[in-house]
């Protein structure tokens, strides 16, 4: 499959390839089509997309089928939900993964957003609202992932 | 080299002793009275006899005999006379013809006068003659061994008083040979008094007894020595061991192991080693790294060092491990007021309590460019050609002396002496070398830092 | 680090010179080679200087013949002690390319005679080249974005537990050399597709012969490289920069990795490559139809362009699938096959599935191995996608198929580090730029970046002129992780005086707090998780009794010293596949099966005669010449890594060569739970692996709590408690158990035909003995009197 | 007596065979089977007589076996004195000692030992019995049987040979042998009108062993080659038997002396490895025209295959003399499986080429023929795919790609050729895009 993909895309490319040489070669200096910047970001927000489902254990959730939420009973014999699988560094429940990453993409964000403030053009309340809530994903996103470490494995960063 | 004649004139010496010397045993000699005491507590077997000669002849004796017993003749590792000031006589390894005995020609210090009498001690140390019987037992079986021996003094002469001690380890004897008037007392047999043997009389005495005593051999120990004038000599030790007891029939249990906690089991966990005083970076090694079971116990006068093998050694099984550490040089290496420097290290030194060495092999790496050396060995030792090693950025290469000896027991720890010259400024040599190679190294870089070789301004020169 | 951040903020003062800035570069890169090297030693100091873990010790057993019996004895290895009785060609079936580095190493040091022993050059390997893996991310990176960035990515890297976990000191294993060779290639073939010359494509080829000798993973390269090409294609981005680079790139390579015996015709016979050729071939066609519609009007162009590239896409598409049918190219191999389809391996090779490190990720992994940048990755992506060309195109590519794969497999988290510190270092550079940006040092910067900028760049970079600017002072600050906060902070309360735009001082400080808070908890987080979880060489164990007081569990080489000491030399031994290597490698005799899982029936064989009973078991292992089976048990010491713990993969595996011997279910509970107590499966009860862990084991009683035979694995007392073994005798049991070694009889100690009382036909009474310690006289039925001339015969 | 015997024996000695330890019931046996035990000490045995239940008797001390062959003459003993228990007597076994056991039913220690090898005696008080072949002085409860010498076992080695053999007499009980293990010889059968039920009591079951499934002497050889010879009847062994005529009751033409001599004899000497013990001297194997191992084959080599073979006779090794010896080269199955061929220097050869599969195998001769003990040798060697130095370099079906390959660097020569000469004009060309 990977090879047909490869090849009809191929043909694909060699039109698309003649157009952008052949038509209005002018125009190229000006206004490069790949310059647009909502490509862009489409593009990047796929990519964020997808790096969320991964590392939020899509295909751990495919190849090994978790329960999206353990239970365990407690000394009373009522069983109750835990939402970590603790010591298990190879386990993990789908919520918990879905919840880990959705802050490792929120820290991602986090940074993006600090990047905007610079730019001039925007008036300085919205920049720092910017820069609020740029901060907020940062360390918010840190200090719960931090926490969640330390469900995991109780003994981490200690001795 | 001078070294090869220096051991030609040793070997000279031997052949003239042989032909002056030939077996020629006095009768008027009498062994006023004999009094053996055998040692058996250990797995080597220590005869010290003490003899009282008595020159029953006109003139007076300058020297006399003494014979190894026929079963004796391969197992003998160690032997020494000394008179009753307990100053060592020389003894002369003679070999008789016709009948095929081994004979020592003892020279004595003060002669015996007609009539009179003298004492003196004879010490031997006997390998491998303790035989395990039966040959192979189980984990919990006891270990037997047997003892051949002799009843009477195996001598050239008449002996008049003979008696006999035997001592063993433990008071539980499976059987020993009965030649009246014998008594056991528990953990010692007295054979005798005898009296008035005729010479050479042999008389089989048998023990059969129980040792629990370690039977650990060394069946080969390479000791390698390395001398460095910064101040430092290395000894390293590649040792072979083995069980050599009774076999282990059937399997190892290791929940048995643990359960029995006595201490006289015949199998071996653990035993000591000593080191010099000054010994320091010690390190317990085989080719799988590191063994972590072992304990350094520093003594006033020595180090005491407990060594455990991987695992406990029953009869049969073999371990290997290395054994090194250094000593600071100025202990061992002495410069002679005659610009010579002489290293006096022991020739091979202290595995453990009652060891037993099958092959020694010590080999001295002397420093870089040394000259006309010269060997002093306490005993007769082989000498392997020298060989030649590099080490550490050598252009020179070190010489390496070989000295190889089969048989070695506690005994034979003594001093080896090495003479050789040397010349100081050869401890500049690598430093040298060092640092010059560097520069080079520097002043490349600065040329290539300088010089631009890269490809797009060559482009740019080839396109203009 | 730590001194490389006092170095900068001495520098930073002194105005910028090209000497300097290169000094700088120089410093922290050996700053962070240093770094990386001491900060992998933490198992040198704790144990000692060893090879850990299993694979390592082939290598080194490898490498060790070949530094003594020369190469091409090497290449030519048959090693009849592997896969008995089958052997293995070593020389056809390795990668030699971590061997002949060590090899070549040790060479040069003996020319000096510096006499260094093989295996510490080998324990050090894998920290020495993590060394060149940060400058070669450096060079990456700087090719990629900027000399700042670049510093960040290396000093990232050196520490990055994600890389550390595969080259602290004594794993010498191939990824340990293997990422310094892939960032390497991406390098020089980044460089070379800037600049299109010949030079850094051959360079590029070349670095990818290396890559191939040094591992598997090579594929990643040979796929991800046409996937730029091909991107770049599609993206209309078609050059001749980029078809010189690549057609270079390609035929080399092929050529050089088909000179690797292990790799072969593979190049040009499985699917894995196809890609590659493919892009090839397309290149050629795109440039053909470039030169073209040089000489054609633009309608007809335009229709052969659309016939001719369908046809040919046909032609192409349909010659690859015939080839693959007709058996040319080979279909994918089952590893690579389930990278793709993520449920393959569960269900169709137990063998990769039962590896741990073949297991998917969870996000614990990826926060574990990779902490902050987990989070400033994708700010790095955004970064390069803003403002993207033709290499950044490149390493966004990287990293979406990195992810993919580490998301796949745990142990493919190696090959996402790079790129996630490169992208990293792109955020944090990018991010520091702005913030603390100082205007004096444009114009010094400008004249170095003329130079280096490739025509291309004119063209569609319109910030890299400002980001290059940026990246001194961006770095300065970066390199400066946590212990120098103090040292920086005055130096930015007087920089807004400086600055133009809008940002006010109290944010500028705070974000740079932020950030070397962040940097600071990352070092912190890399030691911690370095010396915890990724320093123990497994070979060794070390407890800590509750007065911390360390205690070393050496059970593992005390059985294999064992072995090699008291075993006959062509003795061979029986065991799990994992510890065929260490047996091979520490015990140095004959093994059955080992971590080379090439054989999947013979390790069926194995995994039989574990799950099977004693009897079935032992036709098996006289089948095989079996004299010793060596098994691991943890139940003494609570070990869990043993073998009744991987005993389920034994029957799986097993289970799928004779599926009509052994059946999984017959080893679970009717609950379908694995228990060893007595609710325990009578089959699983009864298998040899069950008996030889727990032979006698039911007599010994670790402590007063616990009754007797209490596994502290499994928290349970064992059900089989009382059993005798019948074909096999313990040989050797480790101090703590944790090796059991057992020796199978040979036939002649089963002498007789023995017919046990329950099937004899005629039932005697037994007799009982009159015979007592004091009385030691037999019985004779009827003593006759005797009486002479009486015949007894009539008696009977 | 006794030890004049034992004088008589030493003196008589042609050549030392192993000390052998005698147990009897009683001191008469000795003398109503003197001519069997004669003849022992005259082939050069030193026997030990004991009384079975003599409270000193010991087999072995210290691990070391005092003797290396034992014979019970003691069908009533219920338990051996000393410590010869039922484990010393395995062990005894197991550790090489051969046995011969005459008579003995009824519970205790023969029985059983007689299991503990692998056959079961009939019950206390069983005889076997034929109301057809039994001798004319037979007492009425025909139990004296007249066994034809067909009934032996088809082994020369073991009972000589048959047909020269007269009847035999038999009287005592019968075996139980499982047929189908190989390590049991039947060494003499009964007839099919056979059966084994105590004379004295009516039938009212099944006899658990009739006709000629009826074993009467039976063999063990064990898989260490310890030999076990178990006769159901002692008075077989006895002068009486070994000198009376034998007559069958019914159509009796007689015979002047019983065959229990020859065969006891033979007996005997196989049970105490006099005969049929072979050996491996030597194993010799290398490739064609060499004379020395390789330190491994490599595939498809010719091999040469030489090992020489002895048999025990008359106390000294000779070269062993048969044409069906089977040399087999396995990896775990055998690839190669071929005669070896018997060469006039008497050393067996054979010759082979190595299969195209490389691995570690062995050389295995495995000989293993009824009467003589096994005979196994095992070489292993390796066996090592081609080096890359040994594969055919120049293959004419490549030279197509030869050819392409240079022409190829001739076109890449030329062409850099006229690229550098037209470099002008190229250089133009680009300055005009």
């Amino acid at each position: 499959m990977y090879l047909y993909f490869l090849w009809t895309m191929s043909g694909i490319s060699k039109i698309k390839s003649f157009f952008t040489l052949l038509e209005l070669p002018q125009l190229r200096i000006k206004k490069p089509f790949w310059l647009k910047q909502p490509s862009a970001m489409t593009m990047f927000s796929i990519i964020l997309f997808s790096y969320f489902l991964v590392t939020g254990g899509i295909i751990y959730d495919v190849i090994v089928e978790p329960p999206s939420v353990g239970s365990t009973t407690d000394e009373h014999g009522h069983s109750r939900p835990v939402a970590f699988m603790p010591y298990r560094v190879n386990g993990q429940y789908i919520m918990e993964g879905l919840a880990s990453s959705f802050l490792f993409s929120m820290g991602g964000l986090g940074f993006i957003v600090l990047d905007n403030i610079h730019s001039t053009t925007t008036p300085r309340l919205n920049r720092l609202l910017i820069t609020a809530v740029g901060f907020i994903c940062v360390l918010v996103s840190f200090f719960t992932t931090w926490v969640f470490m330390r469900m995991k494995l109780p003994g981490y960063l200690q001795s | 080299m001078s070294t090869p004649q220096n051991v030609k004139r040793e070997e000279e010496e031997v052949d003239e002793v042989n032909s002056v010397a030939s077996v020629a045993i006095n009768d008027k000699l009498v062994n006023r009275n004999v009094a053996r005491t055998i040692d058996l507590t250990s797995q080597l077997v220590k005869i010290t006899t003490s003899i009282t000669l008595e020159n029953t002849g006109k003139d007076t004796v300058r020297t006399f005999h003494i014979v190894q017993e026929p079963n004796a003749v391969g197992t003998l590792s160690y032997i020494s006379v000394k008179d009753s000031l307990k100053d060592d006589l020389k003894l002369e390894r003679l070999t008789d013809e016709n009948e095929n005995k081994v004979f020592y020609n003892v020279n004595l210090k003060q002669p015996i006068g007609p009539g009179r009498t003298t004492t003196v001690t004879l010490e031997e140390v006997l390998t491998q003659s303790l035989l395990p019987y039966p040959s192979s037992i189980t984990q919990k079986e006891k270990q037997l061994v047997r003892y051949f021996g002799n009843h009477y003094f195996y001598t050239p002469y008449v002996t008049t008083k003979q008696k006999t001690e035997v001592t063993l380890n433990s008071r539980s004897v499976e059987s020993y040979s009965k030649l009246k008037p014998v008594s056991q007392s528990d953990s010692t047999i007295a054979y005798g008094p005898y009296s008035n043997i005729q010479p050479f009389t042999e008389d089989q005495m048998i023990i059969h007894f129980e040792s629990n005593a370690p039977f650990l051999t060394v069946t080969r120990l390479e000791r390698l020595i390395e001398i460095s004038h910064w101040g430092n000599i290395a000894v390293e030790e590649n040792i072979e061991i083995r069980h050599t007891g009774a076999k282990l029939k059937g399997p190892f249990s290791r929940y048995d192991y643990q359960r029995d906690s006595s201490s006289t089991h015949h199998s071996i966990k653990s035993y000591r080693t000593i080191l010099p005083a000054s010994a320091h970076s010690i390190y317990y090694r085989d080719s799988n790294g590191n063994i972590s079971t072992s304990t350094v116990r520093p003594r006033k006068d020595y180090i005491e060092l407990e060594l455990r093998p991987r695992f406990p050694l029953f009869g049969g099984w073999r371990s290997s491990y290395t054994l090194g550490y250094s000593v600071p040089s100025y202990q061992y290496l002495f410069k002679q007021p005659n610009g010579e420097y002489v290293l006096i290290m022991r020739l091979i030194d202290h595995v453990f309590d009652d060891m037993y060495v099958e092959e020694l092999e010590t080999s001295i790496v002397l420093p870089v460019g040394v000259k006309n050396v010269k060997i002093e060995t306490p005993y007769e030792v082989e000498r392997l050609p020298d060989g030649v090693t590099y080490k550490y950025l050598d252009t020179i290469g070190r010489t390496i002396i070989t000295l190889r000896k089969q048989n070695l027991v506690e005994q034979h720890i003594q001093d080896v002496e090495i003479t050789y010259n040397w010349s100081t400024n050869l401890l500049f040599h690598e430093p040298l070398l060092l640092s010059i190679g560097l520069f080079v190294l520097f002043i490349i870089v600065i040329i290539y830092v300088r010089l631009d070789f890269s490809l797009n301004k060559s482009e740019h020169t080839k396109r203009d | 680090m730590v001194q490389a951040g006092s170095k900068k903020s001495a520098i930073s003062k002194i105005n910028s010179k090209t000497g300097i800035s290169s000094l700088i570069i120089f410093v922290v890169l050996l700053l962070a080679w240093i770094a990386g090297f001491s900060s992998r030693l933490f198992a040198v100091i704790r144990f000692e200087s060893i090879i850990h873990e299993f694979d390592p010790w082939f290598n080194y057993r490898a490498t060790a013949y070949m530094v003594k019996n020369g190469f091409y004895n090497f290449l030519n290895w048959f090693d009849e002690r592997a896969w008995y009785p089958l052997g293995r060609i070593v020389g056809g079936t390795v990668y030699p390319g971590l061997m002949l580095t060590s090899g070549s190493i040790h060479y040069i040091l003996h020319l000096l005679h510096i006499n260094v022993h093989i295996r510490d050059i080998c324990v050090f390997l894998a920290p020495v080249f993590s060394g060149l893996t940060a400058i070669s991310t450096y060079f990456l990176t700087k090719e990629l974005w900027s000399a700042g960035a670049g510093l960040f990515a290396a000093c990232f890297i050196a520490i990055v537990p994600g890389y550390i976990s595969r080259s602290v000191a004594g794993s010498y294993d191939n990824e340990g050399i293997a990422i310094f060779a892939l960032q390497f290639t991406y390098f020089l073939w980044i460089k070379s597709v800037k600049t299109g010359s010949v030079f850094w494509a051959v360079a590029a080829s070349l670095s990818y012969f290396y890559m191939v000798s040094a591992w598997g993973g090579y594929v990643f390269i040979i796929n991800l490289i046409p996937l730029h090409v091909f991107v770049l294609l599609l993206m209309g981005r078609f050059s001749n920069r980029l078809f010189t680079s690549y057609t270079t790139f390609y035929i080399l390579g092929l050529i050089l990795s088909m000179q690797i015996p292990f790799v072969g015709f593979q190049p040009i016979r499985t699917s894995e490559h196809m890609a590659a050729s493919g892009v090839f071939a397309l290149m050629f066609a795109v440039g053909f139809l470039k030169y073209l519609q040089t000489m054609m009007s633009k309608s007809e162009f335009k229709s052969l362009v659309i016939f001719g590239g369908f046809v040919s896409a046909g032609i192409v598409f349909s010659t690859v699938v015939i080839l693959t049918y007709a058996g040319y190219v080979a279909p994918w191999s089952g590893r690579f096959y389930s990278l793709w389809d993520t449920g393959y391996a569960k269900i169709h090779i137990p063998i990769i599935a039962s590896v741990s490190e073949h297991q998917p990720t969870t996000w614990f992994s990826f926060f574990f191995d990779l902490h902050v940048l987990i989070a400033t990755f994708p700010a790095g992506l955004w970064y390069t996608i803003k403002n993207i060309n033709d290499e950044r195109v490149f390493v966004v590519l990287y990293a979406l198929s990195a992810v993919y794969f580490a998301g796949v497999m745990v142990r493919l988290m190696l090959t996402l580090t790079p790129v996630v510190c490169i992208l990293s270092g792109i955020a944090f550079s990018g991010l520091l730029e702005l913030v603390l940006r100082e205007d004096d040092n444009v114009r010094s910067e400008d004249s170095e970046e003329e130079e280096q900028s490739t025509p291309n760049k004119r063209l569609y970079d319109k910030l890299p002129k400002e980001a290059k600017t940026k990246s001194k002072s961006g770095k300065s600050v970066g390199k400066a992780s946590a212990p120098q906060v103090a040292g920086r902070v005055p130096k930015i309360k007087h920089e807004p005086s400086k600055e133009s735009d809008g940002i006010g001082p109290n944010i500028r400080s705070a974000v740079t707090v932020v950030i070397l808070l962040l940097l600071m908890l990352f070092a912190v987080h890399c030691t911690w998780v370095t010396s915890n979880a990724y320093s123990s060489p497994s070979i060794v164990l070390a407890s800590y009794g509750s007065d911390g007081s360390r205690q070393i569990l050496d059970d593992f080489r005390e059985a294999y010293f064992w072995l090699s000491q008291n075993t006959a030399d062509d003795a061979r031994v029986m065991s799990w596949w994992d510890y065929g290597y260490q047996i091979a490698g520490m015990a140095n005799r004959t093994t059955l099966v080992d971590n080379n899982t090439w054989n999947n029936s013979h390790i069926a064989l194995v995994g039989k005669a574990m799950s099977s009973n004693e009897s079935a078991a032992y036709e098996i292992m006289t089948a095989l010449d079996v004299d010793y089976v060596l098994v691991i048990f943890g139940g003494v010491i609570g070990y869990s890594g043993d073998d009744i713990n991987k005993f389920l993969w034994m029957v799986r595996i097993a289970e799928g060569e004779h599926p009509k011997d052994i059946r999984e279910s017959d080893y679970f509970t009717e609950q379908g739970e694995f228990r060893i107590d007595e609710e325990g499966s009578p089959t699983l009860l009864n298998c040899l692996m069950y008996k030889l862990c727990y032979y006698r084991f039911g007599e010994l009683k670790l402590d007063y709590r616990t009754p007797a035979g209490f596994d502290r694995t499994r928290n349970a007392v064992i059900g089989n408690k009382d059993f005798q073994l019948t074909y096999l005798e313990e040989a050797y049991t480790t101090e703590h158990w944790l090796v059991r070694v057992y020796r199978v009889k040979k036939p002649d100690e089963f002498n007789r035909p023995r017919i046990p009382v329950a099937n004899r036909i005629i039932k005697s009474p037994s007799f009982v003995s009159k015979k007592s310690t004091k009385r030691k006289k037999g019985t004779i039925k009827n003593k006759p009197v005797v009486v002479k001339g009486k015949r007894l015969s009539t008696k009977q | 007596m006794n030890l004049i015997l034992l004088f008589f024996a030493v003196i008589t000695t042609a050549y030392a065979q192993g000390p052998t330890l005698v147990l009897l019931e009683n001191q008469v046996i000795k003398e109503t089977h003197s001519i069997f035990f004669r003849s022992l000490q005259e082939r050069g045995y030193t026997l030990t007589f004991k009384i079975a239940d003599d409270s000193a008797l010991v087999l072995s001390r210290y691990g070391e076996y005092l003797y290396k062959n034992l014979i019970i003459f003691a069908p009533s003993v219920e338990e051996f004195g000393g410590s010869l228990d039922l484990k010393a007597l395995t062990d005894f076994i197991d550790d090489g000692g051969n046995m011969l056991i005459a008579g003995g039913n009824g519970k205790g220690a023969l029985t059983e030992l007689a299991s503990e090898c692998g056959y079961e005696i009939d019950e206390e008080g069983t005889f076997v019995i034929d109301h057809l072949n039994y001798d004319v002085t037979d007492e009425g409860q025909h139990t004296k049987l007249v066994i034809p010498s067909s009934n032996l076992i088809d082994s020369p080695v073991i009972v000589g040979i048959k047909r020269e053999t007269a009847p035999l007499l038999y009287q005592g009980t019968g075996i139980l042998a499982v047929p189908e293990n190989p390590l049991i010889l039947p060494l003499l059968t009964a007839d099919s009108t056979a059966y084994s039920y105590n004379p004295n009591q009516a039938i009212d079951e099944y006899p658990h062993v009739v006709g000629k499934s009826t074993v009467l002497i039976a063999a063990l050889q064990a898989r260490n080659n310890a030999r076990v010879v178990f006769s159901g009847s002692l008075s077989f062994f006895s002068d009486e038997f070994f000198t009376s005529p034998v007559q069958k009751a019914q159509d009796g033409e007689l015979v002047a002396v019983s065959g229990n001599q020859d065969v006891a004899i033979a007996i005997s000497q196989w049970v105490f490895k006099e005969h049929g013990q072979l050996r491996v001297r030597s194993v010799k194997h290398h490739r064609v025209g060499e004379s020395k191992p390789p330190q491994a084959y490599t595939i498809m080599e010719e091999v040469v295959y030489t090992t020489n073979i002895d048999i025990l006779e008359d106390g000294q090794w000779k070269p062993f003399n048969a044409n069906d010896i089977q040399l087999e080269f396995v990896r775990i199955d055998p690839f190669v499986r071929i005669t070896l061929q018997r060469k006039p220097t008497g050393e067996y050869e054979a010759k082979f080429k190595i299969p195209d599969v490389y691995g570690v195998y062995q050389f295995k001769v495995d000989y293993d023929r009824v009467g003589y003990t096994r005979l196994f040798s095992s070489t292993q060697v390796s066996v090592r795919p081609l080096q890359h130095t040994q594969y055919e370099r120049f293959i004419t079906s490549a030279y197509p790609y030869y050819t392409g390959a240079f022409s190829m660097m001739l076109g890449v020569f030329l062409f850099s050729f006229v690229f550098l000469h037209l470099k002008e004009d190229e250089g133009k060309k680009t300055k005009h895009d």
